[in-house]
């Protein structure tokens, strides 16, 4: 069994970013031949429409942007669909009190808060008897949004209402 | 009464199934205030922190806290809107506690009656040892090895999400509005009839010179029904004055008030 | 761009299996095309840790059979092993009677048929006072067994026996 085709291997399933360190202690590898197969590695995929690329010394195997057009229609989302709405919810009316989320949605809103908070989308402060809840920068980040264009957002999605 | 309950829950806080929630019952706690007496506020607690799964709900002896309920209820009065919905509470908590009791009889049903009865591949030679062979862990499926990457959310998706969320809102309140509208329907439909049904009842009283009169002698008994809400308002704006001899089945009178 | 090299890219980022219909639709090709690509990938993907697979009519990418070991650290659980072997027990005698399963898994056997179930792998229908047990189309695609093949399900714990 060749060493890069472990690795690849290893890379294909674990569908995150890896340190040649966690792969060379996975596979029982030297750190140096896991860096010399991944250079095999990436030379067999150039034709292909996956790459194998390195960001912050971790490697990843994803689609080449060129095709992400594709394979985006095939790809889970990583949010399930009631996270987003609420998501969508808090961005819309935020700064929301989470009282008032709780009208809109049910007891649903504490475990939604909780998760979305955890995954770093919103930050919530005290405020009376209940919660303020705003977004944070990475959720501006994660969506590619200006924070200055905040209220664009909310126009887009008070447009998208009315269609 | 509030701080009762919060500083039993943190008393409590050991025996909790899920310590970490402790935030959460403390806000459900908060949101009862509005139930102004500490008694009724108590109850829906309790069934709240039921429902909300925090308590078994065969910890909860449903009879026990209606004869209590009941008890109070004699000594203190009722207020309609919270003893309904504490009925609503305790109607969910029998749900659930039924539900309970079919998942653990439907258990119990097919523990107790299949005891004897062998299944067919005891006699087969080969299945009875694959059978073993796989409960010894040797023979398995093997799940494939697959990615399992999962994508960002998009800001279309997003937008979108937001546009769904909306209409789901709409959609419930509709449902809720629903409930009440038969009533409100009614209420539309006399309304273009109630200036009439006034004069008409106007007319009659002025007849009388203030004379106080048996409602059924003034209307038929199939108009009483159609000239109840009419008479209401004019009892209310203090136009007519409304008593009854006898409660329950006594005599309806009505008078109509000196004017000026 | 090469109509491989997109299907490559649809393929890679679904991680399920997908039909011939599916991937023509998404990509706007005509189904011949589609097929030929696929051969196509199937030759480039031949020397690699990779292959793409074949089970009812429809195509997912994974990870060769050899190189499974290294990978499984890395790809995440879906099921427990003691949900693999009640779905294994089950995979083999159905359809088979709740009642009859549990006298192999003792009181477990509620909890699981409703976790696999919950899981889409296991359908379960009333018969007298039990329950009859069967596989899903989603269990046949997902362990990439050919539901006409009966002897698939016995050959495929056969081989994982001898690892």
């Amino acid at each position: 069994m060749k060493a890069e085709r472990i690795i690849e291997a290893v890379l294909f399933a674990a569908s995150r970013p890896l340190s040649i360190e966690e792969i060379a202690e996975a596979v029982g590898m030297e750190k140096k031949v896991v860096k010399k197969a991944i250079e095999k590695l990436k030379n067999f995929y150039e034709e292909s429409a996956i790459e194998i690329s390195e960001a912050n010394g971790k490697y990843v195997m994803e689609v080449k942007a060129e095709y992400a057009e594709y394979a985006k229609k095939f790809a889970p989302v990583e949010l399930k669909k009631s996270l987003i709405k609420t998501l969508s919810l808090i961005a819309y009316h935020q700064p929301i009190k989470q009282s008032d989320l709780k009208k809109l949605l049910g007891s649903n809103v504490y475990e939604h808060v909780r998760e979305l908070k955890k995954k770093g989308f919103i930050n919530t402060r005290k405020e009376g008897r209940t919660k303020l809840i705003t977004t944070t920068q990475y959720f501006y980040d994660y969506f590619g949004i200006d924070k200055k264009d905040k209220e664009a957002i909310k126009n887009l999605m008070e447009k998208s209402g009315k269609n | 009464m509030k701080e009762e309950v919060i500083l039993h829950i943190l008393s409590e806080k050991e025996n909790l199934y899920r310590k970490e929630n402790i935030g959460k019952y403390i806000e459900i706690i908060e949101d009862k205030i509005f139930i102004k007496d500490g008694f009724d506020r108590a109850i829906a607690t309790v069934f709240e922190l039921v429902i909300e799964k925090q308590i078994n709900p065969w910890e909860i002896d449903l009879a026990a806290f209606s004869s209590l309920y009941l008890k109070k209820v004699k000594e203190k009065g009722i207020n309609l809107i919270v003893a309904g919905k504490i009925l609503f509470l305790a109607w969910k908590i029998l749900r659930l506690q039924s539900e309970e009791m079919i998942k653990e009889m439907e258990r119990k049903e097919e523990e107790e009656i299949y005891f004897d009865d062998i299944p067919d591949w005891y006699g087969d030679d080969e299945l009875f040892l694959q059978t073993q062979r796989i409960m010894k862990d040797e023979i398995v499926l093997k799940p494939k090895i697959r990615r399992k990457a999962k994508r960002k959310v998009t800001l279309v998706e997003l937008i979108n999400a937001f546009e769904e969320a909306k209409e789901e809102i709409v959609k419930k309140r509709a449902k809720k509005r629903k409930i009440i509208s038969p009533v409100k329907m009614e209420d539309s439909t006399h309304k273009e009839n109630i200036e009439d049904d006034i004069k008409r009842v106007m007319e009659k009283l002025s007849k009388l010179n203030g004379r106080a009169v048996p409602l059924k002698e003034l209307f038929d008994e199939k108009d009483i029904i159609a000239i109840i809400l009419p008479l209401l308002f004019l009892a209310k704006d203090g136009v007519i004055e409304i008593w009854q001899e006898n409660f329950p089945y006594g005599e309806i009178f009505i008078k109509l008030k000196h004017e000026g």
